[in-house]
């Protein structure tokens, strides 16, 4: 395994976001992502209700390590303030480097 | 006649196992299930009584209703901005929340007259669905100006495509294509369950207006007696409305009942893209904590009675 | 009359699907979403019967059941320690499985006792409730005595307050206030699609049923004939116990099949909190793999049938 | 008499909010939720009827059908081979998915021959579970040869043990042993809700269209020509074939319907794992973009036109 | 994007649990978590059915290096032995420190 | 808390693949695997749709960095050139290196 290292970012925010999220990190050029449905806590309390206005989705981001410090630093100016969430990124290594 | 409807002993299940902090919860599929069948009987419904009547006749009254969704917004704003000192992004968020509509609080209306035998305008889903949307833009406008930065088509998208009112509508469209007869078939699933499955829906909503009701704790007093009084008032907004358009008793209550309830939906989601700076642990505290058991409760037969006494005194 | 109830049908293709490694599931939240129904319907169906004769006269009958919880309990105990050779916990759980109850199989005893017109006292829901609840205290004691380090608090929240008993509790408390004709309106959904609901959770029984067996296997024939044999004696408790409290034929049989029935949710849930340390995989091998398809395959006719001699021969 | 269903004006409601890109979705669970009822409705109701007429009698017509699946896929492959200029392994899956057969389409066709009163062969389900299969077979013959590689074990437990042939035919089997009779106690659910449910699906059917007709634009206009003219001559196959097996008229419009279906969710799932090199844009990009609305809003009333027209001409 | 380390702590493990690991988590430090529901198959054998008695949840959380530590050590004597369960840390970096 | 090096294998690809995914990886050498529900967008478009069709899964794999090489050159033999699907390798620390 020749692995290539790439950054994965990893978003945890409100589901009420989700498609002006995709549609900026896309823009800032992001491939591709992964989207599952979470719940939790935070900051801002408890957020696990059934209905979209309380629930969390989690996004993976795979990409190299310039696009994870653009889309991190976008979404902590413009999402951080208004929104419950958080952001973490870690290195990975990927197979086909020139997908991400 | 029972003092109480069993659908409210399932919105009280709901918010005393909440208040227990009981594990139950609706799986999330199910919310949206039921939101869904019950959004879709409710446009399927008054979708059948429109294709009765031409529908010119209809837009006084769904102009008028506009109108209202505009002044019940513009009448919360600064009771809220200035007696109620919230930020202007919180108090046009609120505001909104107020000035819009709430599709469960009518559909407990339509059970609540149903099982009295009062009867109203069957065009009300129509009313339903123009009154959920002024709220949204004025909302808007009151937190930002109409600033350039908007992005108005993302606006309308998140609006006019919101799931609400695509089922709404869509229901409304299908129920006028097809009739009476032609929804015959599909009647056990849309009218026949509509109840049991309102039921289940106000079990879910007695589970979280409990969540929300930690909330409104933390932000005071203000807030509850805003969201006791501002349905009261804008009630007798709908009322004066309902008498001006001519509509019946019944008519002129369930007017008054939306005119009353506050959106805990299609609000707080568009809210949440546009006015990002707005908590809405505040509006939905309002709304969800204290509206909404408050109408389901206590307001809508309060709104009957005072529609009662208008058109006698009034209207008569 | 036929020979085997469609409902039945459905289990055993559940169970025949699992067997050959089907891909076929329900989703969980149409799983849940099937129980909640059930569990309404049930506590509903009791309520309403509540509502017809004073709570004092059920007292007795309430007592009789909590009692016979503690006794089944410590009835299967001694056999699982020393014959079976199970750990301490490991007995103590399996014990408290087979001294409370499983909805399900009430279920299918109301729908078998439905079909034949066999009338029971409408209370049965209440005493389902009653013995689902004291096996799991006795559990717990035999498994650690009555130690301090039990945080009791958290078990009663986690037994009262879990889905089942809130449920159940919920429905009783709403059918006894809103009574036959409140509840007329969602009958549509309760009551008509009973039978149609149940269907779908037994499939899903049967999918789990054969998962368990898996695990049966490995475990070997003790737990096999203790699925088998525990029921079996139970049904006889239950039966001694009809005769004694006067119930009719019917309630007799069902009193029987409440204490041959072993829980496969209440149960399980508390003892992984409370009694970490016993395996789940051996009282969920038994109670589910062995104990629930024996019971609503031949368990409740036999038990019909003893009632009906119980009551020719002993109580006649 | 309706010019157009309700069921087929949910289907397009479905597709209008799916290209206006709102974002109306069921949730996944729910999906299932409701195939899971359709196809045991639709195994149920055939099997009350199979309980009716001698097993033998059946053979011939399924026996028929099953030559009838093989054909129809040999008949596609050429023509998207070389016409198409598709690669193998593609011209085998769609074709595939074409010899096959859609649950949707015919549930849809039942509810259009309900609504007007025109009866059709009972044992229909039975040729629909026949149909399913052997274009399977086929497609992966045509893609591989009968090469070693192969796992056929695996192919057949995918294919036999897939979600929808289980069932089909468990609802079958359950309806052929409980008859009529038997399933009058799930009745409610599973025939009553029926059409109600066959909404929902053609809701979340028409959103799925939505979202396949992008892929389509790609793959350009063979696969549109394709997706009308292959049902077209298939539903001549079928009605010749209905036919020459003395069907009714309803059963030969029935049989035309069946042989025009494509397939969208057995077939894709089997070809996903058999001939993985396939694309699925482009065999789903047809059958569901394109075959399956066409069959859905024109091609079941031109099928049944067709087949009065054959019965008068040919058949009388 | 200056970004500081942190751990990231993930834990698979029944879902019966979760109230209990919760509350633990919360009082051994934890600012706050995220949940995903999950099925797998480990030591304990398949679990992916319906039901929680058989269903797994998947619980992240974000926090410094000696809290993970002080979690993880907790966990393994007080669940490991008893229950279906599976931990492990990785590095990652955030935007924010103070929250975690 | 002393941790033990391992690898954390993670895989986003169409959930039809599931069974045969499964069965792959335990051949391999894995001794479990985890799986959460989710979906996406990649190279090969959006996959988010509520049937099996058109929905990804996310598996995770915890081994040894041997497994993890072997696990990862397979799937890219025999599954990157027809299936939707995404893999990538971190480090992570475990508490019971036997276990993986
Ligand atoms: N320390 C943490 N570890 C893991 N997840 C967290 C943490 N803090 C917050 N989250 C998640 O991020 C969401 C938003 O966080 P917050 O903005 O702090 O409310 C929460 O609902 C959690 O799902
Ligand atoms: N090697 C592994 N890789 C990923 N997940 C695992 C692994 N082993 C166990 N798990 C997960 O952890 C849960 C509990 O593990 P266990 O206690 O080994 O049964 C399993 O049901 C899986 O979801
Ligand atoms: N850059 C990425 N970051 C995160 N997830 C991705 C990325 N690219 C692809 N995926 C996921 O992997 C799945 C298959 O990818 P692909 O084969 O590129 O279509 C997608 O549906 C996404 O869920
Ligand atoms: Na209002
Ligand atoms: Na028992
Ligand atoms: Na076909």
């Amino acid at each position: 395994m020749e692995g290539h290292t790439r950054k994965l970012l990893t978003i945890v925010t409100e589901a009420a976001v989700e498609a002006t999220l995709l549609r900026d990190i896309e823009r800032l050029g992001a491939n591709g992502y992964t989207i599952t449905d979470a719940r939790g806590k935070g900051g801002r309390g408890v957020r696990n209700a059934g209905w979209e206005a309380s629930s969390n989705i989690r996004i993976e981001v795979v990409c190299d390590t310039d696009t994870a410090a653009v889309i991190a630093t976008y979404l902590q100016t413009h999402y951080y303030d208004n929104y419950a969430m958080i952001l973490f990124v870690s290195d990975i290594d990927v197979l086909r480097p020139e997908k991400f | 006649m029972n003092v109480i409807d069993p659908i409210i002993l399932f919105f009280l299940l709901g918010l005393v196992a909440g208040l227990l902090r009981s594990e139950l919860r609706l799986p999330a599929a199910i919310y949206e299930f039921v939101s869904i069948l019950l959004l879709l009987a409710i446009g399927l419904k008054g979708g059948v009584e429109l294709a009765k009547q031409p529908f010119a006749d209809l837009l006084p009254d769904m102009l008028a209703v506009v109108a209202m969704g505009f002044f019940l917004t513009l009448l919360a704003f600064p009771v809220l901005r200035f007696v109620g000192r919230f930020k202007r992004a919180d108090a046009a968020s609120i505001a909104a929340h107020y000035g819009s509509v709430s599709v469960g609080t009518y559909a407990v209306a339509v059970a609540y007259f149903g099982s009295r035998q009062i009867t109203f305008e069957e065009h009300m889903p129509l009313l339903l669905v123009m009154l959920e949307i002024p709220a949204i833009l004025v909302g808007i406008v009151l937190a930002r100006g109409v600033s350039r930065q908007t992005r108005w088509s993302e606006v309308a998208h998140e609006v006019f495509l919101g799931k609400g009112i695509v089922l709404l509508v869509g229901g409304l469209l299908i129920g006028w294509a097809a009739g009476s007869d032609g929804l015959a078939s599909i009647k056990p699933l849309f009218f026949d369950l509509f109840k049991g499955i309102l039921a289940l829906f106000l079990l879910e909503m007695g589970l979280l207006t409990a969540t929300q009701m930690g909330g409104l704790r933390r932000y005071g007093l203000f807030l509850v007696v805003f969201g006791v009084g501002m349905p009261l008032c804008s009630s007798l907004v709908g009322i004066g409305l309902g008498l001006a358009l001519g509509l019946s008793v019944g008519g002129t209550a369930m007017l008054a009942t939306l005119a009353a309830s506050a959106s805990y939906i299609a609000v707080p989601a568009a809210m949440r893209i546009s006015v990002p700076e707005a908590n809405p642990t505040l509006s939905l505290g309002a709304s969800l904590g204290v509206t909404f058991p408050f109408n389901v409760l206590v307001g809508i037969p309060i709104y009957y009675a005072l529609a009662v006494w208008a058109h006698t005194f009034v209207g008569g």
